[in-house]
């Protein structure tokens, strides 16, 4: 036990240095904002405003010894830390995604040539990365000549420091082939793309929840509304400007008649 | 004023028959008491049987196994805030559970609890418990219209509907009935002594009359009767799965409690009428098989035997509570109660209680195998669904109905169609 | 054959079977309602219920000895420890301990995180509070354990 | 285009499409049905039998239903939101908390995701105790559907049968893990606890036990002719709608798909049992409750072969004590209860998913619901929710 003890306070220390952030980091309103952004050029303006007012009501409360007690407790972890770092960097790098060759891609790729960025598997995991303005041809053949005929969701990732901020993802399974595939299509902030309801009506909740957390809109949607958060809600969660400890003040004060949700 | 009392006693006969206003008034107080009473009782045998089925215990805390908890329930009732919702018929629905309430309380005017244990002997009693019977179902309308809400308003019109349907087949079964009554003295009658009496003369009872004719009419009405009062599985006008509570969603507090009351009532009514109707009204099983006076002194300890079960039962239950003091007040109590039941059962041994209560204790007994009905169905059935409860109650019932009608008619004509015919041939 | 389902429907075979289910389970030895403030009921070994810190049997300080891991691995943050090193026996030993039990859920990964298993979760279950300070126990609510609360009637 | 994307289409857009009730161009051309307007019923989220905290906004004709819209969210917490603040193993309990009638599943399923990520596996013993576990939670899940299943059809009994028996579930649960609905069961690379004393025999005890019980449960409802006439043909899912709709689990398989991903795409180590994967041919109420008791059955058959295999031999694998999976991503999915719950774990090498996305099987097949109720009335509205099964933590996250 006490040897893992040893082992065990190394990479605590290292998630002290670059990743327990979320707690300390909401309190001052704009460098937070800042900080959380870094320098994509996203828009800060809406969650900004929310941020700040958020941030008084949840100082006294509980993140306020978490903050106190973090620092107090790195120096203590970090001094058996630094011998016991070195083994970690030489480890394994894990797996690389390789290139997925199959027919399917040969012919997708014959088709639409440098619509077709990446086609590759990740520990058995097939994916193809297309341009977003082929996404919706591809959904449709991949459902009609490939019979990869059930969408199994459809979510979406935010990358701030992108140009192209957000991965849609779209995972299609094969009952024919017994086959997963994701399809995943890269899109700036403010784009649009084709809704898939007209192919799977499944899209429909799945493609409004990934409008409600992370603001992508879809053309053609029949009713693109919010669908987990309150229709007049601010923000969009999901996206990584969004801090954990946000909620939208004016929303609550004007809904619940109370001063703050949290 | 002792005079006047054992005037009354001395002429064995229904109030009404003795034009004694006094003693109507008495007994409707008595029947309107003892109708709460029963319905408090009932309260808390529905718990707990349903519990005991369910594999529950039910009430245990409120007084010992629960027996104050209806009691408990109903001061909660009646202190509970009146609320009528803001857009609500005001007038319609303050009067809806009053016309509820009234009019399952009325039909007990004519419910024979024995030869001279009923208000009075109307000659159309049947009718009049027919007629005002179906009368719940406007006060049950004016509840779901008036609350100015939805469930409520689905619930009504279902309640409407269900109501007008099964009273069809429920007439038709009572039609069964009356028909029987006039086999042998060539005239029926409408009366509900009547029809008790003309079971004692025919010595059977009308269910097994015309086997299995008089069956099936019970039957049809058994079910029919289920439906009638809105208790599961036709329970649809207040399903609580789809229409939160149906026609009293809207209601709470004392409002409620007299929809309550109502349904309870309701059911003791129609129990009355099956009981009346198939099951020999008051006579005791076997008056004709198993009589003579030894067996008429048998049968009528069994009240007072009854009770003492009861009290022994209370005493053991008193004894097996946990010997903890927080359970002190509770074992007393269950041990009063058993008492008290005891005394009751040692005043029932006396010999002019005795054979005064006798009608009344196997009416009782009857009526409460129909309630032990109505829970066990409760306990087990799921719920039918508006059209099928439709389907049942026009398809199936309907129909039924009518042929044992014709059946019944035919048999009981039957010596005088033979006879006419060996008449007509040589 | 054909007959058969008939008869079965007319007789009402379907509902009298479900009948007798329900009527075979009246017997009150079937019930199972635990009634509990008198019957208590068996809280197995390895129940996570309020937590525990422990006190050395023989010297009689805490087990803990501030390692934090606790605090790093509670998913809601909710464990604040603090301590300083005893110049006498050379160990670290807890100045403060904070446990907000009302953000608390059972997880157990506190208690499995713990080098000395100090910190473990016992099997109290009984753990209701008057407030919501109340809730955040400290060093001595956490070593003492909370007095459990029998209720009874 | 199927069939059923016309009838979606003209829902929309309030015309009426074919096999769809002919009233709905109601509001179109402004008649009225015999002098009657339709009538919009707001069930829920406070309603006996949504379930929770679903809205469910009916629109009616009389009784028969003309449209619905799901307003969904009142349970919503951010689940991915927070797993993107914790790391790897401090969100175990959280998944939890997704689907608490099927806990273990959950935990099964993110535990699974994560490994896939870090490339490793549970070793046998721990395997089978996962099967085991996620069986025997199968099981619970399936008696707490059918319980509130036939509570909302009117049966109140079934209710306290059911819990009664899952009660002996939760209290294996408990010996085992120490809690009993939000287990907190597996650690990712395998289990921590240990099998305690007499685990397999409880689980041998419950599986004997258990077999009758459902057959009374049977007795008292599926040849009942009013349990059958309320669930026969009504709420009926084709298979090309299943599929369409993304609709998975008993609900896919009572439409007469043999889909289940524990023999489609085995993890853990159920492709060394043998099971039977129920299908009905209907797709309608009824068969989806003939499928959930057989997959109770199967269970416990699935229960019975692990535990008599149940290996010895360690019950993690070697990870590291910190979680720091590569960068990369992947989507693993399991067959929960209530269908296919699956995990959409990023990783940028650090300390916590980058970004997490669950999958979960009660969102998606709650869709079906408006495709499910179209034509048939109210008290079949809630037949069909209590046949979906949902879990309202599940939907909302």
């Amino acid at each position: 036990m006490a040897t893992e003890q040893k082992g065990m306070a190394v990479p605590e220390d290292n998630k002290e240095e670059n990743s327990v952030l979320p707690e300390p980091k909401p309190p001052e309103g704009t460098t937070a904002a800042s900080a959380s952004g870094e320098g994509a050029k996203e828009k800060p303006s809406v969650p900004d405003s929310e941020t700040k007012p958020a941030t008084p009501v949840a100082k006294p409360e509980t993140p306020a010894p978490a903050t106190g007690d973090k620092p107090a407790a790195a120096p203590a972890a970090a001094k058996p830390a630094a011998p016991a770092a070195k083994p970690a960097p030489p480890k394994p790098e894990g797996p690389k995604p390789e290139p997925w060759q199959s027919e399917l891609v040969y012919k997708l790729k014959a088709q639409y040539g440098s619509g077709i960025k990446e086609a590759s598997t990740y520990v058995g995991q097939k994916y193809l990365v297309v341009d977003s303005s082929i996404a919706y041809e591809i959904l449709l053949r991949m459902r009609d000549d490939e019979l990869y005929d059930y969408c199994v969701d459809i979510t979406a990732v935010h990358y701030p420091k992108r140009e192209a901020q957000f991965d849609v993802v779209y995972i299609l399974y094969s009952f024919h082939h017994n086959e997963r595939v994701r399809v995943k299509t890269q899109i700036k902030d403010g784009e649009t793309l084709r809704s898939a309801v007209a192919i799977w009506p499944t899209s429909n909740w799945l493609e409004r929840e990934v409008y409600d957390m992370f603001g992508i809109g879809f053309e053609g949607h029949p009713e693109l509304k919010r669908i987990l958060l309150p229709e007049d809600w601010k923000g969009h969660p999901l996206r990584k400007e969004y801090p954990i400890l946000c909620q939208d003040q004016q929303w609550v004060k004007n809904n619940l008649g109370i001063e703050s949700g949290q | 004023m002792l005079d006047a009392i054992t005037k009354y006693l001395n002429t064995r006969g229904t109030p009404g028959e003795a034009g004694s206003m006094l003693w109507a008034t008495i007994y409707i107080l008595i029947i309107t008491i003892g109708i709460s009473l029963a319905v408090i009782a009932m309260n808390w045998l529905e718990r707990k049987i349903l519990a005991h089925m369910q594999i529950r215990l039910g009430p245990m805390r409120v007084g010992p196994h629960g027996l104050l908890q209806p009691f408990a329930d109903a001061l909660k009732l009646l202190i509970k805030e009146d609320i009528i919702p803001e857009n609500a018929d005001k007038l319609v629905f303050w009067s809806a559970p009053v016309v509820v309430t009234m009019t399952a309380f009325t039909t007990f005017l004519v419910v024979p609890f024995g030869r001279e244990h009923a208000v009075t002997d109307m000659n159309i009693g049947i009718l009049f418990m027919l007629g005002i019977s179906s009368l719940g179902v406007l006060g049950i309308i004016m509840a779901g219209w008036s609350s100015n809400s939805h469930y409520p308003l689905m619930g009504s019109l279902r309640s409407s509907a269900q109501m007008v349907s099964y009273e069809v087949a429920m007439g038709l079964a009572i039609v069964c009935a009356v028909l029987m009554t006039s086999l042998q003295t060539g005239t029926g009658t409408l009366s509900m002594i009547g029809i008790v009496q003309a079971q004692a003369q025919q010595h059977t009872w009308f269910i097994f009359k015309f086997f299995p004719l008089g069956f099936l009419a019970f039957a049809i009405f058994a079910i029919a009767m289920v439906a009638e009062t809105n208790r599961a599985p036709f329970d649809l006008p207040e399903a609580e799965s789809e229409l939160v509570a149906g026609f009293h969603t809207e209601y709470s507090g004392f409002r409620w409690s007299l929809f309550f009351l109502a349904e309870y009532a309701a059911m003791l009514a129609v129990s009355s009428i099956a009981v009346t109707l198939w099951l020999g009204g008051w006579m005791r099983p076997f008056p004709h098989w198993l009589h003579g006076p030894i067996w008429d002194l048998a049968f009528s300890f069994l009240p007072a035997l009854t009770l003492l079960v009861l009290c022994e039962l209370c005493l053991v239950g008193a004894a097996r509570m946990p010997k903890i003091p927080q359970m002190k007040i509770q074992t007393i109590g269950l041990g009063l109660f058993g008492l008290l039941l005891g005394f009751a059962g040692l005043v029932l041994l006396l010999p002019g209680v005795r054979e005064r209560v006798q009608d009344i204790y196997w009416f009782t007994v009857k009526i409460a195998f129909f309630m032990y009905l109505y829970i066990w169905y409760r306990g087990t059935f799921p719920r039918y669904r508006f059209d099928q409860l439709m389907k049942v109650g026009w398809k199936v019932l309907l129909p039924t109905g009518l042929g044992v009608l014709i059946a019944t008619a035919i048999w009981g004509l039957l010596p005088q169609i033979s006879s006419a015919i060996l008449g007509v041939l040589p | 054959m054909s007959l058969s389902p008939l008869i079965r429907k007319i007789l009402l075979v379907d509902l009298i079977k479900g009948l007798k289910v329900t009527f075979d389970y009246q017997k009150p030895s079937e019930a199972i309602t635990e009634q509990y403030p008198l019957e208590r009921p068996v809280v197995y070994e390895r129940y996570r219920g309020l937590p525990r810190l422990k006190v050395d049997p023989e010297k009689g300080n805490s087990m803990c000895i501030v390692c934090n891991l606790c605090a790093l691995a509670c998913p809601e943050q909710l464990i604040v420890v603090k301590g300083e090193r005893n110049p006498v026996t050379k160990r670290k030993e807890p100045v403060s301990w904070s446990y907000d039990l009302s953000r608390c859920m059972f997880c157990g990964l506190c208690a499995e995180a713990c080098s000395t298993d100090a910190l473990e979760l016992t099997q109290d279950f009984e753990i209701a509070f008057y407030t919501r300070e109340g809730m955040v126990l400290d060093q001595a609510a956490l070593e003492t354990g909370h007095e459990p609360k029998r209720y009874e009637k | 285009m199927s069939d059923f994307e016309n009838d979606y289409r003209h829902a929309k857009s309030g015309q009426s499409g074919p096999g769809v009730v002919d009233y709905l161009d109601l509001d179109t051309k402004d008649q009225t049905y015999l002098d009657a307007n339709e009538l919009v019923l707001n069930m829920g989220p406070q309603h006996p039998s949504t379930h929770g905290v679903l809205r469910v906004i009916l629109k009616l004709d009389g009784e028969k239903v003309l449209g619905t819209e799901c307003i969904i969210g009142y349970l919503h917490r951010g689940v991915e939101k927070i797993a993107e603040n914790r790391t790897y193993a401090m969100f175990n309990p959280y998944v939890d908390r997704m689907d608490y009638v099927a806990a273990v599943s959950n935990g099964l399923g993110y535990c699974e995701a994560v490994e896939k990520l870090l490339n490793t596996e549970a070793p046998p013993r721990a395997q089978y105790i996962r099967v085991i576990l996620t069986e025997l939670c199968r099981i619970a899940s399936h008696q707490v559907w059918l319980g509130t299943h036939a509570l909302d059809i009117g049966a109140l009994t079934p209710l306290f049968y059911c819990f009664r028996d899952r009660e002996e579930i939760l209290r294996i649960f408990e010996k085992y893990c120490g809690a009993r609905l939000t287990t907190h069961a597996f650690r990712i690379g395998g289990c921590i606890y240990e099998t305690y004393d007499g685990f397999e025999q409880d689980c041998l005890k419950f599986c004997d036990a258990f077999l009758p019980k459902l057959d009374e449960y049977e007795e008292l409802l599926t040849t009942n002719r009013i349990w059958v006439r309320r669930t026969k043909g009504v709420g009926i899912l084709k298979p090309e709608d299943c599929i369409a709709l993304g609709v998975t689990g008993p609900v896919l398989r009572a439409a007469g798909v043999k889909w289940d991903l524990r023999k489609a795409q085995p993890y853990e180590c159920y492709s060394k049992f043998d099971f039977e994967v129920p299908t009905g041919l209907n797709g309608d109420t009824y068969d989806r409750y003939l499928v959930r008791i057989e997959e109770m059955r199967q269970s416990v058959r699935i229960i019975r072969q692990a535990v008599d295999g149940l290996p010895q031999g360690p019950i993690m694998a070697k990870i590291p004590k910190v979680l720091k999976p590569p960068v990369g991503e992947v989507y693993t999915s399991i067959e929960a209860p209530k269908g296919e719950l699956g995990y959409f774990i990023v990783s940028d090498g650090s300390l916590q998913p980058y970004r997490l996305r669950v999958r979960p099987p009660s969102f998606v097949n709650l869709q079906a619901l408006d495709k499910m109720v179209r034509g048939l009335l109210v008290a079949d509205v809630v037949a069909v929710i209590g046949t979906l099964d949902i879990v309202l933590g599940e939907v909302d996250r």
